[in-house]
C-alpha cells in the first residue's frame, strides 16, 4: 500500500488536524467527534446545513464547510458512515433556531445512522430537523425491494444550491422541499480505471486487469456493474451521458449544470479531455450548459475515473449556484 | 457430558462478548476481505473497532444486570462502528437489553424471546427480508433453530441456532443482493458471501461456545 | 496505459479545448498557437505576465490565467516546453503598452525557447520584455557547472504573488523584481510514491518497488534524487521540510507561506495527512505559518507524491497573496 | 567502389533529412526510453513530430538553395519541437543555412565549415561541453574526424564524422551529467546513454548515408 499515511488508524484523525491547521480561518473542529464546523456556527435565523459520511472523498464533506454551502459535516472512518452521536452533537451545534437539514447520500448506513440521530435529537433536544436523502446514480436501478439508488455527484451541487438558500434566510421547508426538487433533477453516472487501498484493508479492494476498466461505479472503491475493455474518453463520455440523459430525462432546450468529477487519482489534464467529450454530446442533444464544473469534488480515495453528473437547472438554480461561496473545497464571489 | 445450562448470568454474556470480540479480531482481515468482493472493504475493521470498544467498556464497568450489559454495548456499538453494521448491531443488543429488562438469570425461553427480539430490531432498521443476502439471512433461521431445541437447554438450542446460521450464512453466496451496498452490484454479487452473515454467524457460535 | 484520453498526440488540444468549454467565462484560447488568454487580455497599462511550459503540470499554467495571476499560459506538448512562437505571439498579445514580463521555470528547453522568443519579441516588435527564471528545487544543487535548480512549488506562488503586483499597476522593473525576491525566498522539495505514463510514450516513465519511493524528484516524471524503502508521513514530512528549512535557511520567528501540493494522484485525504505533519514541523522550528495552501496545483500527470514549498513572507508578500485573484485554479475575493 | 563525391546538392541535403527523418521515426520509442531512464521520456516524440514537420515543408516547397532549405528546416524544429532539443536542433540547422549563404554545390571543406557553424550554435544556445553528457559530446568527435578526412570528399569524411559520433554516444554512458534534464539525477545519471548524443549520432549516420 503507498499511501502518505502514518497508522492507517489515524488517517482520519490525523487529516482533520491537517484540515484545521490549513483552514482555521474559516472552520474550526470537534476532535472528539470529527465534526468541522463553519467558525461562526451557529447563524441565528439561518437554517443549519449538515452532511456527512464516510472519509475518503475528500473535499466532499468537510471540504464544503463554509459560508454560503454546509454548516458541519460529520466525517466517519474511511468509506464508514459517521455514528448518531456525531450528527447528534453537529445538529445541537448548528442549530440557530431555525432548524437543521440533515443532507444523506442514500447508502444504508449512512441512512441508518442519520435516522438514529434525527430520532435522538427529537426526543433529546426538540429541536426540528428534516432529512434529505440523495440517490441521483443511475448505474443502480431503483426499486422498491432494493437499497436504491447511490447518492453520489448531485450531492456536491445539491450542498452548493441549498447552502446558497439557507444563506437566503429561507424556513427549514423551504430548504428541504429545494433539496429535494435538486435530487430529482440531477443524475450522475462514474466509471473507474484502476481500484483503490482502503487504508486498514491494507490491499486494493478488487483486481483490473490493464486494458479492463469498471462502469457503474460509486464512490467507495466498490466494483462497478460491470467490467469492460478499456475505452476511448470519447467512448467512456457516452457511455456515462447518455444512460444519466436517457434516465430523467434531459433533452432538448433543456439548461444544465454539467460536472465532471474525478475519483482522487486521475489528473486535471485527463478531465478536461473527458469535459470536452462530455460538452458535445450535450452540444449534440441540444441541451445548453448553463455552468459547469470539472475537478476532483467527490472521490474514493486515490482511484482513477471519472464520473459525470447533470442537473436540470432553471434560472432560480442558477443564481444560487452563483451566490457567493466560501468554503476550502469550493470558493467564489467571496 | 456437562450439564446442561438453563440459566445464564451476566458474567456469562460478558465472556460471550469477548469471545465474539476475539474471534472478530482474529477473522477482521478476512471479513474485510469479503466485504471487498461485494462492498467498500470496511466490514472487518468496522466490527473490531466496535468490539474494541465492547470490552473497553467491559473492563471499565461492572454490570448488575443483563440490561444494562446489553444497553451499554448496543449504544457503544451505535457510537464507534458507523456504516450498516453499527446501527443493526446496536440495535440488536439494544433490544437485547430491553428484552431481558429485570431478569438477572435468564433462562433458554428468555433468551430465545431476547434474540428474537434483537433481530426483529434489525428488521425494522434495515428492511431485509431473508434471501435478501444480509445478516438477516443467518439469523432468521438461526431463531427458528433455537426455539426448536429450546427444551434442551440454553447450550444445545445456541448450538443449534450457530449451526442454522452457518447454513444461512452459506446459502448467501449464490444470492443476488437486494440490500445493502451489494445491491449496487445487481447480479454481480452472486456467488459471494456476505460479510454481515458471516460476522453474526460468528455472534452465535460465540455465544454457543460461551454460554455453555 | 490507463487514461481517460483518446489518441495520445491529441490530448493537449483535447484539453484545451475541455478548459475552454469549462471556462470561457475568464479565458479564451489561441488553438493554433496552443496559448491560454484571460479573456480582456491586454489591459491598458499593466504589465503583461506570461508564463508557460510543458503540459501535464495542470492546473499549471493554464488555469493560473485571469484576473489577480496570469494574462496568457503557453502549453506544450506533454512534458515539453513550448516553443518561441507560442510565446511571441503571447507576448504580443498580452502587451498593454507597459512591457511583459515572462515567468520561466528553470528547466534547459524552458530557459533557451523562452529566451529565443524573447530575443524575437525584441527584433520583432520593440515590447519590452523581462524574465524571471524560478529554480527553488533544492533536491538538486545549485552550481555554475550545471543546468542549476529546477523550479518548481515557488512558480505557483509567485504566479500569485507577482499577478496581484501587476494588477496593481507597478512597473515592469517593479514586477520583475518583485519575482526575483519572491524566487530568493522560496524554496522546495518533492517525492514519489509512484511513476508516471507521458501519454505518448505508453509506459511508466520509471519501475518503483511496493516498497519503494523516490525523494527529490522534479515534476516531470522523471525519477529523483535517491530511491528510499517507503517511509511515514511523518518521516517524509521531515525529508522534505529539513533540507528546505536548513537551505535558505528558515529560521525561528520568521514567517511563511508554506504550500503542500500533490503530484497529481495524490488524494487530499492523504495531503492533509502531510500538512498536519509539516505545520508540526515548523511550529517546533519556531516559524509561523502567515497562510497555506494545499492541494494539487503543480503536477506530474497522475504521479502519486508530494512536494513542500515555503516561501519567507513578509507582510507585503501576505498582502499580495491575500489579493483577489479570479482564475479557473485558485479564486479568492472574486 | 564508388566515385568520390566531392559537392552536395540541395537535393541531396533534401534526401538526407528524409532519411533522418525515417529514421528518428523508427527509433523513437527506442530514444524515448532513452529518456525515460535519466530525462522525461519525450526525447522521441519530440524529435519525430518536429522531423515529420520538416518532411511536411520538404513536400510542400521546392528549395532553390541550401541556404533557404536550411533556414526553413531550422525555423521549423524550432516551431515544432519545444524542450531542449528544439532550440538546439533548430539553432544547428539555422547556422548551417547561414554558413552556406550563396552557395548551390558545396564542397566538402565548405559542408564541413557549415556543420561546425552548426555545432558551434548549439554551443552557444547550451553551453555544454565535452563531458557533460549530452549531444555535444557525440557532434564535438565529428567535426573533428571530418576535418581530419575532408581531403577524402564528402561520403568519407562523413563516414568518419559518423564512427567518431557513434563513439562519443558511447562514451556518454558512464558519465555523470552535468547539463540538460540528466543532470538532475546526480551520480545516477551515469550508466545511461544520452538520449540527445544517440539522435545527433543519427544525423550524422543518415548524412553519410544520403551524400555518399
Ligand atoms: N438493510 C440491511 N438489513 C440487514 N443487514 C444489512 C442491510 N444492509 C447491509 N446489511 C449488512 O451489513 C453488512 C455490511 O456491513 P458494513 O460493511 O460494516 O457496512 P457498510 O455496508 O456501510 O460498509 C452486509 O454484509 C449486510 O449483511
Ligand atoms: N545544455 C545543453 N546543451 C546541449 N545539449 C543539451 C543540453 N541540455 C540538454 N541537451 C540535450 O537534449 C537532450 C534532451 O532532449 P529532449 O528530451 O527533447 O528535451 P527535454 O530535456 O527538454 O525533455 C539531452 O539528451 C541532451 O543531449
Ligand atoms: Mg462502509
Ligand atoms: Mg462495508
Ligand atoms: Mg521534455
Ligand atoms: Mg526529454
Amino acid at each position: 500500500m503507498k499511501k502518505l499515511i502514518n497508522a492507517p488508524a489515524d488517517v482520519v484523525q490525523e487529516a482533520l488536524l491537517g484540515f484545521e491547521a490549513a483552514h482555521s480561518d474559516r472552520v474550526r473542529i470537534d476532535h472528539d467527534n470529527k465534526v468541522i464546523y463553519r467558525k461562526d456556527a451557529p447563524k441565528q435565523g439561518k437554517v443549519g446545513l449538515i452532511s456527512g459520511g464516510g472519509s475518503g472523498h475528500e473535499p466532499m464533506h468537510g471540504g464544503f464547510v463554509g459560508m454560503g454551502m454546509l454548516d458541519a459535516a460529520c466525517a466517519g472512518e474511511v468509506f464508514t458512515s459517521p455514528v448518531p452521536d456525531q450528527m447528534m452533537a453537529a445538529t445541537k451545534e448548528v442549530d440557530g433556531g431555525a432548524g437543521v437539514l440533515h443532507i444523506v447520500k442514500n447508502y444504508t448506513g449512512d441512512v441508518m445512522n442519520f435516522e438514529m440521530a434525527a430520532e435522538m435529537a427529537a426526543a433529546d433536544s426538540g429541536i426540528e430537523v428534516l432529512s434529505v436523502v440523495t440517490d441521483d446514480d443511475v448505474a443502480v436501478q431503483d426499486s422498491l425491494y432494493t437499497a436504491g439508488r447511490r447518492g453520489v455527484g448531485v450531492t456536491v451541487l445539491l450542498e452548493k444550491i441549498v447552502g446558497a438558500a439557507a444563506e437566503q434566510g429561507r424556513s427549514l421547508n423551504d430548504v428541504a422541499d429545494l433539496a429535494k426538487r435538486v435530487n430529482d433533477l440531477g443524475r450522475s453516472m462514474g466509471m473507474a480505471l484502476t481500484s483503490c487501498t482502503v487504508p486498514a484493508a491494507g490491499k486494493p479492494t478488487f483486481e483490473l486487469g490493464e486494458n479492463e476498466m469498471e462502469l457503474g461505479i460509486g464512490i467507495h472503491g466498490e466494483p462497478g456493474r460491470k467490467r469492460l475493455p478499456l475505452a476511448s474518453a470519447k467512448e467512456i463520455a457516452s457511455m456515462l451521458v447518455d444512460p444519466i440523459v436517457g434516465d430523467l430525462p434531459y433533452g432538448q432546450g433543456d439548461s444544465v449544470i454539467a460536472f465532471v468529477n474525478g475519483m482522487g487519482g486521475t489528473p486535471l489534464l485527463e478531465l478536461y479531455v473527458m469535459y470536452n467529450e462530455v460538452a458535445q454530446l450535450l452540444e449534440k442533444a441540444g441541451i445548453t450548459v448553463a455552468r459547469s464544473l470539472v475537478g476532483s469534488y467527490i472521490t474514493s480515495l486515490e482511484m482513477a475515473g471519472c464520473s459525470v453528473t447533470l442537473l436540470k437547472a432553471d434560472d432560480e438554480l442558477v443564481s444560487l449556484w452563483d451566490a457567493p461561496v466560501n468554503t476550502p473545497g469550493l470558493r467564489w464571489g467571496a | 457430558m456437562g450439564d446442561v445450562v438453563t440459566v445464564v448470568t451476566v458474567d456469562a454474556f460478558g465472556a460471550w462478548l469477548r469471545q465474539f470480540a476475539a474471534t472478530i479480531h482474529d477473522n477482521a482481515a478476512m471479513l474485510t476481505d469479503l466485504d471487498s468482493a461485494i462492498g467498500d472493504a470496511d466490514h472487518g475493521s468496522n466490527m473490531d473497532r466496535g468490539m474494541k470498544a465492547v470490552v473497553a467498556a467491559l473492563d471499565a464497568t461492572e454490570f448488575e444486570t443483563a440490561d444494562a450489559l446489553f444497553k451499554k454495548v448496543g449504544m457503544t456499538l451505535v457510537s464507534t462502528v458507523g456504516g450498516a453494521s453499527g446501527p443493526l448491531y446496536g440495535t440488536f443488543f439494544l433490544r437485547l437489553g430491553s428484552s431481558l429488562q429485570g431478569a438477572d438469570e435468564i433462562s433458554a425461553p428468555e433468551l430465545g424471546a431476547a434474540l428474537r427480539a434483537g433481530v426483529q430490531g434489525i428488521v425494522a432498521r434495515g428492511k431485509a427480508e431473508v434471501g435478501d443476502k444480509t445478516m438477516v439471512d443467518a439469523l432468521m433461521p438461526a431463531l427458528d433453530a433455537y426455539d426448536a431445541a429450546v427444551g434442551e437447554g440454553v447450550a444445545t438450542a445456541l448450538g443449534a441456532a450457530a449451526k442454522a446460521a452457518a447454513e444461512g450464512r452459506d446459502s448467501t453466496t449464490p444470492l443476488v443482493a437486494r440490500k445493502g451496498r451489494a445491491s449496487y452490484l445487481g447480479e454481480r454479487s452472486a456467488g459471494h458471501q456476505d460479510p454481515g452473515a458471516t460476522s453474526t454467524t460468528m455472534l452465535l457460535e460465540s455465544a454457543a461456545a460461551a454460554l455453555s
